[in-house]
């Protein structure tokens, strides 16, 4: 290599108790790089980022920063370093508002400002608490302010996951431009577009271990795969879900419909059905009231106008355990909303089962743990942590939220964003997973970041926009650039340049972005 | 036909001995048939507290205040803001340094010599001692620790085996009396500074030698000094009804009558069950019917007029 | 903003019921008058300065269960050193006891830091410790306070060009405990440190994770916490003119003040406003029980149910108050 | 996903030690009490012997009930300071009432309060989202008012403890006091709650993250107005417990057990933040806290340094064993 490296790691080692989270890992970034961290769910890429930037410290290996040893032992050390990482959870003090978080880490608030602005969010008030930030931009936020200090080193650990395409996009872009400015950039995303559309190489880890590092051409990733996966292959491309399955459904009484529903300002006069054995997609912008339409329909919030019907009958919810004595059940985006973190995985999966007061009794242990060890197998659960929930990696903890639902063997699924942070061979898994279930007659919501994911799972999608459904396609209709274009509320059949993943020029190596 | 508006404060709540005193004032001051209101400031506090609560009362423009103080000193500011205002002051229970303040007390000090001379005296004057102290930091702690050293000093060969806080709390003294005892140590006596009814409980219970107790005269005591077989022991009067003699000094000052001394002491007395004539005294007094917490002396002769009923009725003047 | 407004609201429904409370006092007892008003402001004073010590722990996401203790503690030692000396001397121990506070909250701190026991145990074992050591320094309430200490609160200050009837609703007490607490909690709030307290209360790991030195920033939430208690214990020893080594009813209060002042026992989150309006209103209530000659027995209950109905209602306008929608 | 867990290297045997420890945290605690215990026979030659046991066993197991209201409250991130009042009132009332009623009735309406404070408790924490600690402590308050005002009532109607307390506070069989014969079964329900039932499972979840027990249909106040009810209920029998074993009614007879109760379950590492902990941990932490109580009543020392010591040694206690439970 002809460049020295501006970050090289080599031999890194944490484990936790008994679990090696890392066992042999190195990573060496080069000026001006943008280059991807991947591995499966669980590989120890967060780990690998926390040890880097000094949110824990390694039992073993050695960081070398521009060449000089250096021993990063606490995020500020890191930060003076020109280290700066986005964390997979968001670590914006929860109750101050924008700016004094901003003053806290010693940000300059104007480039912030700039930056947020440039990342898609033009109306952020800084007086904002952050508890009161939706998710997806307090990650925005997160980032505007590592950008802000204009860092050597950036790392983004899964940035995107909760982002939708809108905003990926943006952040896709800048991350670009910060490669193309000099700077270096370790991208960890589980999306193979992103990857491919923005990184130079990409090291990949394996249970811990770097078990390859390669250059981004086209046609890498099934090496990738390979190298992530190890004994594990599966199959990537996804042949498209066959067309017509979807009008066979509207002929059955829907499980679940939906009647002019409204939530507030957010949610105006939404209708559509649920049909059983049907999964239908929900696709919108970040805000669009998607978030709203879930929590009414699983009992979370009061709709302020509307009905809904359950198998006909129109329902009233008043609390989460209505829709689920309904068997609707909901899977939210953020995985701390639904696990309790210390518990284990065990309990955090049979958590619904003791949840009515006729259930508070005796558990019956032996029929219990079938259950619930069948659900987790289904979910390929990686169980090495599984004394607390907040021990597993991020990939594994969103398959907790949903494993418990498997469990409860309910009728409805709500997911939202459910495939967020997961490797590829766990999200082909719950493509199928999805698909059985419809098989046996059960019905699934399924709102997705991803566009590509609406073709691979659903019959039919429904798009919001500004609170309005403004259209519904049926499957085949529904490829991303038709899909992004009605996510902005254009028109069918207008073509426009929505953005990096929709541009086919943008960069050579991105087979996979126009399908 | 009551004149009198008369505030008291208190600082100790939830204490039999306290409870008495505060019937003792309101049945004193309704049988006096002067007093038309009592404004009663009682709860659990400090001097700073009751400070607070003297000045409150001041506000209310209240006649007089009588006073059971939380600490002699910390409250003068209040007593003498108190005086300024045309307020009389009487303290009870315990001595306060402010000299314009009048005070009925219990002689604290006297209180704890006496029963640990007559103690020792049964002890043949030598041997080991267990004493059992009240709140440490308390003020009628530290009166009673003077009395009962005083007495010690009389009797050289007397030793103490064991001192320890009760925190004049039921369970805590029991829980240390039984430690005490486990250990095996010797013992020849116990002083008690009013926590004694389950140290009498916790000696029967685990069979060990009834040696001599000195406890207050709670009715629990008092009771069990006639009816445990064997339990030689003596009650030192420490009456709650000092309140009523309180209110009583309170309304002679307001209607001119006042007291040669600035403090009038009201001696204790030792009734034991050693001799017969004591047995007599502690028959006398006896009365199973009051609440074990409660002292058995509930009326001091010349200086309160209610009767039992009326003070175990604990209504004041308009109730 | 919404959240904004509603904080500051709770602030300004105290200070609202406060001044009910006062209008409501001078309906029961018409002469109540600004010396009353300066009797108030001293009863107030060491609960202020034990709500104080509080607060800053809370919002730093702990609790200090030795704040009465601390307060015991420099008491006795303020007092037994000025037993018998000289009026000057009290120059000294001002400063020393002050410094006493902060060094022995910092070791609470230090001690959480290090052991990693939870805060909760760590000041509940260092209560008795604290406890301990004022029963060695004195055995009884005793000692003394310097004159000049304890005319300080008594009285008014006169401002000059204030009418004299404005000027006595400014007892000396009320002016010392702004000038102590603002001396302190303003620069505070509007530091870097300040802000880290509140970033450690709300979010450890967060907070940590924006560079924020966390240990040490507990510490000097702790260290500070032992400042206040040590304002707390003088102030004490200057109303009563003595120490005494039982600690008084300050911790509950103090912990149900900051309840009742809008910071969340969680941390992270509002101010010393509150808390100090709220001692205020607690300690009127007091007064107002004694003017209106309660049944002694009876004002326990009324005072339980006042603290629990305030924070029930305040609970309730919040749950009323968040905006639909606000899920998930 | 693959089993990648094994560790290569062999593993030395403190290491060994302390994963075992870890895994089985009651161990440590033991051990820790069995050195009490230990340093307590050294000082005192002979004390540990059988009725030393079975005293101390006594003392301790209203403290481990009362910390077992603790350990559930606190796994809920909540804390029961009324359990003091409620016992209290439940020994009082229980104490006279028996002089005039039947001993069914006298049980029934001892057991009345503790339903009640229980309800009001679970309905303020569950329902309007009142911080437990407030609303126990405001009700404690109000329980010691009313206890107050009863008292005055029943005062001249004696006092009596029912045989059956007696026997059951104090008595011995075989050497062993047979208050064990309430204790073992309600300590066995207390575990199997919180390890095999639904309710139990609730208690942790809710604790944890109370959001997503509400996801999963968990009705909060269901669950928390249950929990409180069932603490007090506790506290209750404690009371009755109690007054069999102190034979003394008084106005305040269980409240010195408070502060120890949230000690013990603290010490036997339940969190005081929620959803982490378990009552054997608990009774160990209240057998240490009687332990250590005797160690310093027989140690000759001014009291003052014996505060210090029992601070200092709860402190030491706990942080000796996090260090040995916690991996890392
Ligand atoms: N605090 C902890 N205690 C125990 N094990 C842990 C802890 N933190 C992480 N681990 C384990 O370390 C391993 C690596 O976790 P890490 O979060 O680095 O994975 P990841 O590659 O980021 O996965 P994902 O893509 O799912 O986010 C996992 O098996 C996880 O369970
Ligand atoms: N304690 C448990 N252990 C294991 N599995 C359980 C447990 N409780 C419930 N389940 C499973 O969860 C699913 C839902 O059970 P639940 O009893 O909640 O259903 P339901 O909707 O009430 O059905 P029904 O109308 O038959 O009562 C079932 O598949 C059941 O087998
Ligand atoms: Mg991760
Ligand atoms: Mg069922």
């Amino acid at each position: 290599m002809p460049e020295n490296p501006l970050l090289d790691a080599t031999g890194v080692a944490k484990n936790y108790g008994a679990v090696a989270a890392l066992r042999n890992a190195s990573l060496s970034v080069l000026p001006g790089e943008v280059h991807a961290l991947m591995g499966a769910n669980g590989a120890g890429k967060s780990t690998l980022v926390k040890i880097l930037t000094g949110a824990i410290h390694a039992d073993a290996g050695r960081v070398l920063i521009r060449g000089e040893t250096r021993d990063i032992r606490s995020p500020a050390a890191a930060r003076r370093a020109g280290l700066l990482p986005v964390y997979q959870e968001p670590s914006l003090i929860p109750d101050l508002d924008v700016l004094s978080n901003l003053r806290l880490t010693g940000t300059p608030v104007e480039p912030f400002r700039a930056w947020v602005r440039e990342l898609g969010i033009p109306d952020l008030d800084l007086r904002d608490t952050a508890r009161d930030i939706p998710l997806a931009v307090l990650r925005v936020l997160d980032l505007a302010r590592a950008l802000a200090v204009e860092p050597d080193v950036l790392l983004l650990d899964e940035m995107t996951a909760a982002l939708p395409a809108n905003l990926a996009e943006k952040v896709l872009e800048v991350v670009r431009r910060q490669g193309d400015s000099g700077r270096s950039v370790i991208f960890i995303s589980h999306r193979f577009v992103e990857i491919s559309a923005l990184c130079d190489r990409a090291t990949v880890l394996r249970d811990g271990e770097t078990v390859g590092v390669v250059d981004i051409v086209p046609g890498v990733e099934e090496k990738i795969v390979e190298l992530m996966l190890g004994a594990r292959i599966v199959k990537t491309q996804m042949t498209a879900r066959p067309a017509g399955q979807a009008a066979s459904t509207a002929t059955s009484r829907p499980r679940l419909g939906v009647r002019n529903l409204c939530v507030g300002t957010k949610l105006q006069d939404v209708s559509f059905d649920l049909a059983n054995g049907e999964v239908v997609g929900v696709v919108a912008l970040e805000g669009q009231g998607q978030d709203e339409l879930f929590a009414a329909l699983a009992g979370s919030i009061r709709p302020s106008g509307g009905s809904i019907e359950v198998d006909g009958q129109p329902v009233k919810f008043t609390h989460p355990s209505d829709a689920i004595r309904a068997g609707i059940a909901y899977v939210p985006g953020d995985r701390t909303e639904a696990l309790a973190m210390q518990r284990s995985v065990h309990e955090n999966i049979a958590l619904p089962f003791s949840a009515a007061l006729r259930k508070w009794g005796p558990i019956r242990v032996h029929k219990e743990r079938t259950v619930v060890a069948s659900a987790i197998a289904r979910l390929q659960i990686d169980t090495r942590a599984q004394g607390e929930v907040q021990r597993l990696s991020g990939g594994n903890q969103q398959k907790v939220t949903i494993a418990r639902w498997i469990a409860a063997n309910a009728r409805t699924i709500l997911c939202f964003d459910a495939t967020r942070g997961i490797d590829v061979g766990t999200k082909q898994e719950i493509y199928k997973l999805l698909r059985e279930l419809a098989g046996l007659d059960k019905s699934v919501l399924f709102y997705t970041s991803e566009l590509e994911e609406v073709q691979r799972v659903c019959d039919r999608v429904i798009v919001i926009f500004g609170g309005h459904v403004v259209d519904i396609f049926p499957v085949e209709e529904a490829d991303e650039p038709a899909l992004m274009r009605a996510a902005y509320g254009l028109p069918r059949g207008v073509t426009a340049d929505v953005g990096i993943l929709a541009d086919p020029t943008s960069k050579p190596s991105t087979p996979e972005a126009v399908p | 036909e009551g004149k009198y508006t008369i505030g008291i404060s208190n600082t100790v709540q939830g204490n039999g001995w306290r409870e008495e005193m505060i019937c003792a004032m309101k049945a004193q001051a309704l049988a006096s048939g002067e007093v038309t209101k009592l404004n009663i400031a009682h709860r659990n506090t400090d001097a700073a507290g009751q400070l607070e609560d003297i000045r409150n009362l001041i506000s209310a423009k209240v006649n007089a205040i009588v006073v059971n103080p939380a600490d002699p000193a910390g409250i003068k500011a209040g007593l003498e803001e108190a005086t300024k205002a045309g307020i009389v002051v009487v303290a009870v229970d315990q001595a306060v340094t402010e000299p314009s303040a009048y005070i009925i007390s219990n002689n604290q000090e006297q209180y704890a010599y006496l029963g640990a001379k007559w103690l020792f005296q049964q002890m043949g004057g030598k041997g080991e001692v267990v004493y059992m102290r009240g709140a440490a930091g308390a003020s009628a702690d530290s009166d009673r620790d003077k009395g009962f050293k005083k007495a010690l000093a009389e009797f050289p060969d007397v030793k103490v085996a064991q001192e320890v806080f009760t925190g004049w709390q039921q369970d805590q003294g029991k829980q240390q009396i039984l430690s005490f005892l486990a250990t095996g140590a010797p013992f020849n006596g116990i002083w008690t500074s009013g926590i004694d009814n389950v140290i009498v409980d916790a000696l029967v219970e685990s069979q060990a030698p009834l040696v001599p107790v000195v406890g207050a005269d709670n009715a629990g005591f008092v009771g069990q000094l006639s009816s445990v077989k064997g339990l030689v022991g003596a009650a030192v009067t420490n009456p709650g009804s000092i309140g009523g003699a309180g209110v009583t000094l309170a309304l002679q000052i307001l209607n001119g009558k006042k007291p040669a001394q600035q403090t009038v002491l009201v001696e204790p007395q030792l009734w034991e069950n050693a001799t017969e004539e004591g047995k007599a005294k502690l028959k006398a007094a006896a009365d199973p019917s009051l609440s074990p917490e409660w002292p058995v002396s509930i009326s001091i002769p010349d200086w309160t007029t209610y009767t039992k009923e009326q003070i175990v009725a604990c209504k004041g003047p308009g109730e | 903003m919404t959240r904004f407004l509603r904080n500051q609201g709770w602030v300004a429904g105290l200070f609202a019921l406060f001044v009910l409370l006062f209008v409501l006092t001078k309906l029961i007892q018409p002469g109540y008058g600004s010396g009353d008003f300066g009797s108030l402001v001293r009863a107030v004073l060491p609960y202020a300065f034990a709500v104080a010590a509080q607060t800053v722990v809370v919002i730093a996401g702990g609790i200090d269960l030795s704040v009465a203790a601390m307060m015991a503690l420099t008491s006795v030692t303020a007092a037994s050193m000025m037993n018998g000396a000289s009026e000057e001397y009290a120059l000294f121990v001002v400063p020393f006891v002050l410094a006493m506070g902060l060094v022995l909250g910092a070791l609470n701190g230090i001690l959480i830091v290090v052991t990693r026991v939870p805060d909760i145990v760590v000041t509940l074992a260092t209560l008795f410790v604290l406890q301990g050591a004022a029963l060695l320094v004195l055995g009884a309430p005793g000692g003394a306070a310097a004159d000049w200490l304890k005319a300080s609160i008594v009285g008014t200050l006169p401002i000059p060009g204030l009418p004299d009837n404005i000027d006595a609703w400014v007892p000396k007490a009320l002016v010392l405990l702004v000038v102590c607490l603002c001396i302190i909690w303003i620069p505070l709030r509007r530091s870097k440190l300040g802000l880290s307290i509140y970033a450690i209360g709300s979010s450890e790991l967060a907070a940590f994770r924006s560079g924020v030195p966390v240990a040490r920033t507990r510490i000097i939430a702790y260290a500070l916490s032992g400042l206040f208690a040590a304002m707390g214990g003088l102030a004490l020893t200057m109303s009563t003119g003595i120490g005494a080594p039982i600690p008084g009813p300050y911790l509950l209060a103090s912990v149900a003040a900051v309840v009742l002042g809008g910071v969340a026992l969680g941390g992270g989150k509002g101010g010393l406003l509150g808390p100090i309006v709220a001692v205020f209103v607690l300690r009127l209530v007091r007064t107002d029980l004694t003017l209106l000659a309660i049944d002694p027995n009876v004002t326990a209950i009324i005072e339980g149910a006042i603290m629990v109905a305030v924070v029930m209602f305040g609970a309730f306008i919040t749950i009323r108050g968040r905006p639909a929608g606000a899920m998930p | 996903m693959t089993s990648s867990a094994t560790m290569p290297q062999p593993v030395s045997f403190g290491r060994r030690v302390k994963r075992f420890m870890a895994d089985r945290p009651l161990v440590p605690l033991i051990i820790l009490l069995v050195i009490l215990v230990v340093i307590l026979q050294i000082l005192r030659p002979g004390i540990v012997n059988e009725r030393w046991l079975a005293n101390t066993v006594k003392f301790a197991i209203p403290l481990a009930i009362l910390a077992g209201c603790q350990t559930m409250t606190m796994l809920t991130g909540g804390i029961d300071l009324s359990v003091g009042t409620v016992a209290t009132m439940s020994a009082f009332i229980m104490a006279t009432q028996i002089v005039n009623q039947d001993p069914a009735v006298a049980f029934l309406l001892a057991m009345m309060p503790a339903v009640l404070i229980g309800l009001i408790n679970g309905i303020g924490v569950g329902v309007f989202r009142v911080h437990p600690l407030i609303m126990t402590l405001g009700t404690s308050l109000i329980g010691t008012g009313c206890l107050q005002v009863y008292q005055r009532t029943v005062i001249a109607s004696g006092a009596k403890i029912p045989d059956f307390l007696n026997w059951l506070g104090t008595g011995l069989t075989y050497g062993f006091p047979n208050a064990l014969l309430l204790f073992v079964p309600l300590a066995v329900l207390i575990v199997f709650t919180l390890r095999r039932t639904g309710f139990g499972r609730l208690l942790y979840a809710v604790g944890d993250n109370e959001r997503a027990a509400r996801l999963s249909g968990v009705r909060y106040w269901q669950v928390i107005t249950a929990l409180y009810v069932i603490s007090s209920l506790l506290a209750g029998i404690t009371g009755l417990l109690y007054i069999g074993l102190i034979k003394a009614p008084s106005l305040s007879l269980a409240e010195p057990l408070v502060l120890p109760s949230v000690a013990a379950a603290v010490i036997g590492g339940t969190s005081i933040f929620g959803g982490r902990g378990g009552y054997t941990g608990t009774i160990i932490g209240a057998l240490i806290l009687t332990v250590l109580t005797t160690l310093l009543t027989i140690l000759q020392m001014p009291e003052g340094a014996r505060r210090i010591l029992f601070g200092l040694i709860v402190l030491f206690v706990t942080a000796a064993y996090l260090r040995i439970v916690e991996e890392r």
